[in-house]
């Protein structure tokens, strides 16, 4: 009897290990816009991957019912990556071979690297992904890649400004930073605090962390001792940021609270809501409650349509569907000066984009010569309202 | 049907594939293994490599832990070793043939430290030992900046074989399956010298075995610094098939997963590592097709199915430590025995 | 090193290495408390079968031990023909000639049979990892040679061809036995250390045993020294006792001698009550 | 100074987590022999539990604690007979990494049910931060020292002086004896296995409580490897004297080496104890027979 259970579990497993040979590529139309991506929607990044998968999904069956791009379909070929490099790899070497895609989307900077080499080398093919890294905004050794808004090092450049402007308090302000040792924690510190310096503010401490940082019971102390008015958080989605917040309660001192890109998604802002600390920071598209902005209504639109039950848009949805703007308008550009989607045409495309209307998901013209967009935008958590709201005029920088 | 094999000496016998069957289907696989850039699509092709990347480490790790006994949890740290040195010197423009090489002597030395509490502790003793280095070569791997490029991990430029490039995956999948046989017939030959031997008596008694002659000092290190050097030789490769690496990919879970192979395919067999890489490979890449296929019907199904990646990696583990402790090697050498005397008796 | 052995191809020829004597002078042994050994003394003359008896708990496992060097005595020195051994490594002895049997089996059971007796020449073997890893000319000549060698002077010695191929553990106790004497004799030794080597055998296969035993000290010159509990076969082919009780040593001499002695019976029919 | 004595109370303090992680490790060990990798993810199921039937079931933390205790001691329970029974007697490495299968099974469960997002679970007690002078102890910090430090406690008299937990030492030191002396083997491993799940689910709630509840809370497992060796595996007083010895290292390097070297740092230590007493400060050397 067990004998027989073994054998089964066995070869049933034996069996399921056959199956990428058998699973069959889906079907490639030559005249269709292949939008591929390799998507975390499994592992640390699931809950970015799968708002990321729905934003970019449903741009292109939003933009397919308004006609597509120059007659053209888009369809978009997307696999889970599990933000794992070697198996971004392999999603993105599948896709290349089975649908000849002419854009992709990257699970992050790790898996932009890992690929690079082959995307240039195919030619036929522009990559984006969800990575703020400075080392990926770079015309010359990253070519066929685009940053979807502002790098981190421009955000806290944003940052920075707007603390000089709205500072009143007669001495100047004692700024800390408090950042994970991660890509998305590091990558825009200095940036930051160059530019600080160039304002005169002071960052009086600087405190890094784990990525998860369960136990920060010291960091927090350090952090006290430096009775900082103003605290930077870079590189968490949440935790320990309310620990932090607590503490600092509990100590008596109760500092501004800031930060960037996707550290002002929901898990933040309500954990620090509960705290009675609502927080602040620069962002990188107009927030998915913002009425001014038509395509945001689009958005809300399509949503009210095909997912009911979704009601809070984060930027991760925001980023992939601006992704897929952009993809479609270099496309836009290539097809209408009959010009085949080869790299170098589509690299031209997009570093022609000026003074282009996002529909207000990035209130300022847009200009793609640098492959990254120069403005960020404050916006505040409305305690009554329960969302993020505009905090400040777009900043450019 | 095969009949039985007859020997007229020792050294017929003694030989690694000491039949004309055995030496054919060897042969078979190989060229079919070496056509495969031709009739495999990218993507098969890329994750061949991938493979192969896993079947050198799994290799190494075999040798230390499977024949030896020596449980080791830095074995992906050193894959990192061995990948940041090969970044490291192919940058300084080091061609590959030199940097490989480099790459695993000098992760085997650092195995061989890593391997010093092995003189002195056992079993879970030694493997929080090698735990304790995997923390510490991964904090190097973070912080030394300057040679490894931090947590922004660091570029390998391409291979170069006198002026001809290893572009794409055609050349690396060569590249890898070189060293992949060369390292895997390696292993197989130490299986069947006095070292390997010696590997097996200390895993099973190590006491009686130094009493019988065998210098544990010399023999545990030496078994540590292979393993290490499979681990750098993979991690070399690692690093000119994907050309860019980040610290976190030599995570803890990448060490487990080379343990896993090890159980999965066999103990202390180089058959076992093969199939043990391949299986760990292509079980959670095939519940991976399986979801996006199922996704076609019902969307959203990948964010749940998904995560069950891992439940399966833990049942597969456990499936195979209580029901089939040999491994896919036992498995196989079953099918072998059935067809050996197929179709007489069945 | 013996030259002529490590040239199977004349194998015509037959190897006498002389046995060494094994003395043990003096040795106290401690655990703690424990007092394990008290100032032991013995000689075992070479080429010749000496037997240390004494009832359970006497101390003769800890004798052989030590001599193994797994304990190292807190006093006292062994002696391997003239040279003192008693801080040379433990592996390092194999070489010098020093070959034993365990008490309870210890065969490798990850290892054939064949593997199992090989791994007894591994103190022969010296190749180097690259040549192994490689298998060059050099080893493979060397692991012939180690197998024509042990498949002539033990293998067939043994009478243990039918089994080469088949894995330790599926063989019967006897032949395990064999094995683990088969295995020692692959050590090349000059002191063969044999640790109750028919425990729990039948009469036959005691009888087998006892000849084996005798045929490797006649052939070999071989000293031999052995633990054992059966008396009869100790009285039959030992030519030298030695008599152990709560670690002393209590009676040396011939077996007729040993078996006269006042202590000897007073230990055993002690040990008897005990029982 | 005053920053010197801060960093090390707190040190201390929030080694006390850490010792009940590392009791839950150790009552495995001496009672079973089996060495727990997933010792991190049966801590989070518990706070996942806990969270689940306190917030998501509304109700009260402690009724919502029992049941989780309840449910770990459970499925502790079927571990224990589906896997590790058939296991024993087997190499270290394949029971170790049955633990290592049960832990990742887990992790995926996890994900499947709660997925990725961090969650906030209620305290088990109020939080009250104590002001020494220039010193503060934060609330979470001094509760979970409280606990903690009560439950151990708690185990050291149960395992002194109840007849139980006498006979589970027994079984721990010599199950054989322990059988022919007439105590149930079966269930003294059974309970030993609900006994540490529940003190890993109290860990876990604690830590959850002030860190939040993610899947990342694991991690926090990793670090008590290194108190087990340097207090030796078999000893409960070596794990706790160890984890508030590490718990004060990690708070110093944090303090003055930044937070990155938290983890790296008692594994330096741990590597150099084990070449100069490789059976950690208060364990027992185990004695090699032929």
């Amino acid at each position: 009897m067990k004998k027989l259970n073994r054998r089964q579990v066995v070869q049933g497993f034996s069996a399921s290990a056959l199956s990428p040979w058998l699973a069959g590529n889906s079907y490639a139309q030559s005249s269709d816009i292949v939008i591929g991506a390799a998507q975390p929607i499994t592992g640390v990044f699931a809950f970015a991957g799968v708002a990321m998968n729905n934003g970019l999904n449903d741009f292109v069956q939003w933009k397919n019912s308004k006609g597509g791009v120059q007659g053209r379909k888009l369809r978009y070929v997307v696999e889970d990556s599990g933000f794992k490099v070697d198996q971004g790899v392999a999603v993105f070497k599948k896709i290349m071979a089975s649908d000849k895609p002419n854009f992709f989307y990257c699970d992050g900077t790790p898996l932009v690297k890992a690929i690079t080499r082959d995307a240039i080398a195919s030619n036929h093919v522009m990559t984006s992904s969800t990575s703020l890294a400075s080392v990926v905004a770079d015309p010359v050794n990253v070519p066929q890649h685009f940053v979807p808004g502002a790098t981190y090092g421009r955000l806290h450049e944003v940052l920075m400004e707007h603390i000089k402007s709205t500072w009143k308090g007669a001495d100047k302000p004692r700024i800390a930073y408090v950042y994970a040792e991660s890509e998305f924690g590091m990558d825009g510190i200095p940036a930051g605090k160059a530019r600080a310096e160039k304002l005169g503010l002071p960052i009086v401490v600087e405190i890094v962390t784990k990525q998860s940082g369960i136990d920060v019971t010291t960091e927090v102390a350090k952090l006290r001792r430096a009775r900082p008015n103003i605290v930077i958080f870079q590189g968490y989605i949440s935790a320990p940021m309310p620990e932090f917040i607590r503490q600092m309660k509990e100590a008596g001192i109760d500092p501004d609270v800031y930060g960037t890109a996707w550290g002002l998604d929901k898990p933040a802002f309500d954990a620090l809501a509960k705290l009675g600390e609502s927080l602040t920071g620069v962002s990188l598209y107009a927030t998915g409650d913002d009425t001014s902005a038509p395509m945001i209504k689009e958005i809300r639109e399509y949503l009210s349509k095909n997912r009911p039950d979704l009601t809070h848009i984060s930027p991760f949805y925001i980023s992939t569907w601006f992704t897929g703007m952009v993809f479609a308008e270099i496309a836009d550009r290539c097809l209408k000066a009959r010009k085949p989607l080869d790299l170098p045409n589509m690299k031209a495309a997009l570093e022609s984009i000026q003074n282009w209307d996002t529909g207000g998901i990035i209130g300022l013209p847009v200009d793609y010569s640098k492959h990254e967009v120069l403005a960020g935008r404050l916006i505040k958590y409305n305690m009554d309202k329960k969302f993020m709201e505009p905090a400040g005029p777009w900043i450019k920088v | 049907m095969r009949t039985g094999v007859f020997y007229e000496n020792f050294q017929s016998e003694e030989q690694l594939w000491n039949s004309p069957v055995k030496r054919f289907w060897m042969l078979a696989f190989i060229c079919a293994l070496l056509t495969l850039p031709f009739w495999g699509t990218q993507y098969i092709l890329a994750m061949a490599c991938i493979v192969g990347i896993h079947v050198i480490a799994t290799l190494g790790l075999n040798l230390t832990t499977g024949n030896a006994g020596l449980i080791s949890l830095s074995h992906g740290a050193f894959l990192g070793v061995g990948c940041y040195t090969v970044a490291y010197l192919g940058k300084l423009g080091v061609p590959f043939y030199v940097t490989i090489p480099v790459a695993g002597i000098f992760t085997a030395m650092l195995g061989v430290i890593v391997g010093l509490p092995s003189l002195k502790v056992k079993g879970i003793y030694l493997a929080i030992a090698t735990l304790a280095a995997h923390f510490i070569l991964s904090f190097v791997f973070r912080e030394w900046t300057p040679v490894t490029g931090g947590v922004q991990g660091t570029t390998i430029p391409r291979a170069n074989f006198f002026g001809y490039e290893l572009m794409g995956d055609k050349d690396n999948f060569y590249l890898i399956y070189f060293l992949a046989i060369i390292l895997g017939i390696a292993a197989r030959n130490l299986g069947r010298t006095y070292i390997g031997r010696a590997f097996v008596a200390v895993r099973d008694r190590d006491i009686s075995a130094e009493i019988l002659g065998v210098n544990l000092l010399k023999t545990k290190l030496l078994a540590f610094a292979t393993g290490a050097f499979y681990a750098g030789v993979a991690g070399g490769v690692l690093g000119y098939f994907y050309g860019a690496i980040v610290p976190d990919y030599f995570a803890l879970t990448l060490s487990i997963f080379y343990l896993a192979a090890v159980i999965v395919g066999g103990l202390g067999s180089v058959l076992g590592s093969i199939f043990g890489a391949l299986f760990m490979t292509f079980v959670p890449e095939a519940l991976r097709l399986l979801s996006n296929a199922s996704s076609h019907w019902f969307p959203n199904a990948a964010g749940l199915v998904l995560p069950m990646g891992q439940v399966v990696f833990g049942l597969l583990i456990i499936i195979f430590l209580v029901f089939e402790p040999h491994g896919l090697t036992a498995n196989w050498r079953r099918v072998k025995r059935y067809f050996h005397l197929w179709p007489f008796k069945t | 090193m013996t030259g002529i052995l490590s040239i199977p191809t004349n194998s015509n020829e037959t190897v006498e290495v002389a046995g060494l004597s094994l003395s043990v002078e003096g040795v106290d042994l401690r655990f703690g408390g424990i007092h394990a050994l008290r100032n032991v003394s013995f000689n075992a003359k070479a080429g010749e079968v000496t037997a240390v008896i004494g009832p359970n708990g006497a101390g003769k496992t800890s004798v052989f031990n030590t001599i193994s060097g797994f304990y190292r005595p807190n006093a006292g020195s062994v002696h391997l023909g003239e040279e003192d051994i008693t801080n040379v490594a433990v592996h390092a002895r194999a070489k010098r000639g020093l070959a034993r049997t365990f008490q309870n089996i210890a065969l490798f059971h990850g290892l054939s049979v064949l593997e199992n007796i090989k791994l007894g020449g591994h103190h022969t073997m010296k190749a180097g990892v690259l040549s192994a890893l490689s298998y060059s000319k050099s080893m493979r000549e060397k692991e012939l040679a180690l197998r024509a060698e042990v498949e002539r002077r033990v293998i067939d010695f043994l009478e243990l061809d039918h089994i080469r191929h088949q894995s330790v553990d599926v063989l019967p106790y006897g032949l395990q036995k064999r094995v683990e004497l088969a295995r020692a004799l692959a050590m090349r030794p000059r002191v063969l250390m044999l640790d109750e080597p028919v425990a729990g055998m039948n009469r036959e296969e005691t009888e087998d045993m006892a000849r084996f035993i005798l045929d490797v000290q006649e052939e070999w010159g071989v000293t031999v020294l052995l633990v054992e509990h059966d008396m009869g076969m100790v009285m039959d082919i030992s030519s030298h006792v030695v008599v152990l009780n709560f670690g002393q040593v209590i009676a040396t001499g011939t077996p007729s001698e040993v078996r006269a002695h006042s202590q000897v019976i007073e230990a055993y029919l002690g040990a008897e009550e005990a029982h | 100074m005053i920053e010197f004595v801060e960093y090390s109370l707190l040190g201390l303090l929030s080694g006390g987590v850490m010792a009940l992680i590392a009791l839950s490790f150790v009552l495995i060990y001496k009672g079973t022999g089996v060495v727990n990798f997933a010792v991190g993810e049966v801590m989070m199921l518990g706070a996942y539990l806990y969270y689940a039937a306190a917030v998501t079931f509304e109700l009260p933390p402690v009724v919502a604690f029992l049941i989780s205790l309840a449910v770990i001691s459970i499925l502790a329970m079927l571990v224990e007979r589906t896997v590790l029974r058939p296991l024993s007697g087997q190499p270290a490495v394949a029971v170790m990494m049955a633990t290592i299968g049960m832990s990742s099974i887990m992790h995926g469960t996890i994900e499947t049910i709660w997925g990725g997002d961090t969650y906030q679970p209620p305290g088990l007690i109020p939080r009250t931060p104590l002001f020494l002078g220039e010193i503060l102890i934060p609330g979470s910090v001094l509760g979970n020292f409280a606990i903690a430090g009560i439950l151990i406690a708690c185990f050291l008299a149960f395992f002194r002086y109840s007849k139980t937990g006498i006979a589970l030492r027994a079984t721990a030191s010599d199950p054989v004896t322990a059988a022919t002396l007439g105590i149930n083997i079966n269930f003294a491993t059974l309970l030993t296995w609900m006994l540490a799940g529940s003190v890993g689910t109290v860990a876990g709630v604690l830590i959850a409580s002030s860190a939040g509840l993610a899947p990342s809370l694991s991690g926090a497992a990793l670090g008590v490897f290194a108190a087990i060796i340097l207090g030796g595996m078999d000893s409960v007083l070596g794990a706790i004297v160890a984890s508030l010895f590490l718990g004060w290292l990690e708070s110093i390097s944090a303090g003055y080496l930044g937070g990155k070297s938290r983890d790296v740092i008692p594994y330096v230590v741990v590597l150099l104890i084990l070449v100069v007493r490789p059976y950690g400060i208060f364990g027992t050397r185990t004695i090699e027979r032929l």
